[in-house]
């Protein structure tokens, strides 16, 4: 289990390849990476505000949830808080199982549940 | 007893301050914003509407009726927006 | 839409990479890859073999009918043939889109669709 | 007319070969499939169980009934198993 809470901006492909790199007998690997959306080329900068106490026992629970609810034999996930610029990643999440099912019925879980447990708020300033 | 009492994103910007200590007798966090909305002024507006808000005692996501006995922190803000 | 079949492995950081940074209006990009598995250690090599001139046809196909039932910015498509060992990446989908949802539910239809459509057959050798 | 014939996987190693041109009359592949199963021997082996089997004309998948006028190539092949 790997989760990570960064200002500094992330490659997803590095990140991608490490995490696959690492698995020995997993057959499935999904990710997910969430951008910066820029709706009408307005925006010049979004703020992630975080509650920093909160944010790693609340990630590291999510996790585990997800791996007692599926087989998975890794879970990743990365978020940033600080500025950032449309396009740049706010985040990723990564899981690797034998089965290509439950590698992506977790990824999905997991952004689910992060979107509505994990202390993330973002604000935009056009 | 002693709290320290956090406000994150537009609760945070209400009240103008991210932290406080405050001396309470509230035995929930909906006792507790009942006091800091008798502050007044920027409190008030701020706990306006409580269904806006989520609250986590101990840095664990709860409800507002869960008990603030033992709690050294309570931070109240908006449904947050990460992922 | 970016379709792909090689002999040659590939990397599927650097593929996701480029195909992140390539997209300019997304919020959401989901990865597959498919990894060979060793169930039970005695695994020396997979052949994967495939049907050529039929191959690149139906991958395409399978990018178009993904592209008509979600809203997506971009599909890849990525397939090995030939001999591969343990571990090495055999596939790779990406989708990106606006939303999360889209870009889920289009990368696991591309999966299904790919498994019974496209002409590739496994044989392992032990 | 004269169809080229492909075999794939299993259909491939039972058949020994990949590739073959074949003068037929048939306008189906299963047509294509009896008349293939009358030079018995390995043909017969292969083509046992269609059931099994999977059929594509022109390199587009297909059912067993379809039509082969202006056919090109037909391939016979075992359920795909990529992904």
């Amino acid at each position: 289990m790997d989760i990570r809470i960064q200002s500094a901006p992330f490659e997803p492909g590095e990140v991608l390849s490490a995490f696959t790199s690492r698995q020995q007998r997993a057959g499935a690997v999904v990710s997910f990476t969430g951008l910066v959306r820029d709706l009408d080329g307005s925006l010049e900068t979004m703020e992630i505000e975080h509650y920093p106490a909160m944010t790693e026992r609340a990630l590291a629970k999510i996790a585990k949830e997800a791996t007692e609810r599926w087989p998975l034999l890794d879970v990743l996930i990365l978020h940033r808080h600080g500025a950032l610029t449309p396009s740049e990643p706010i985040m990723m999440v990564a899981t690797a199982s034998a089965h290509r099912k439950a590698a992506f019925e977790a990824a999905d879980f997991l952004m689910d549940y992060l979107k509505s447990r994990a202390p993330f708020w973002k604000k935009e300033t056009t | 007893m002693k709290i320290d009492v956090l406000y994150f994103a537009w609760v945070r910007e209400r009240i103008g301050i991210g932290r406080e200590a405050v001396e309470t007798e509230a035995t929930t966090p909906s006792e507790l914003i009942a006091e800091l909305r008798g502050r007044g002024g920027h409190y008030e507006a701020a706990f306006a509407d409580v269904t806006a808000l989520r609250v986590a005692i101990d840095q664990e996501l709860t409800e507002f009726d869960a008990t603030l006995s033992d709690a050294r922190e309570v931070a109240f803000f908006p449904p947050m927006t990460g992922g």
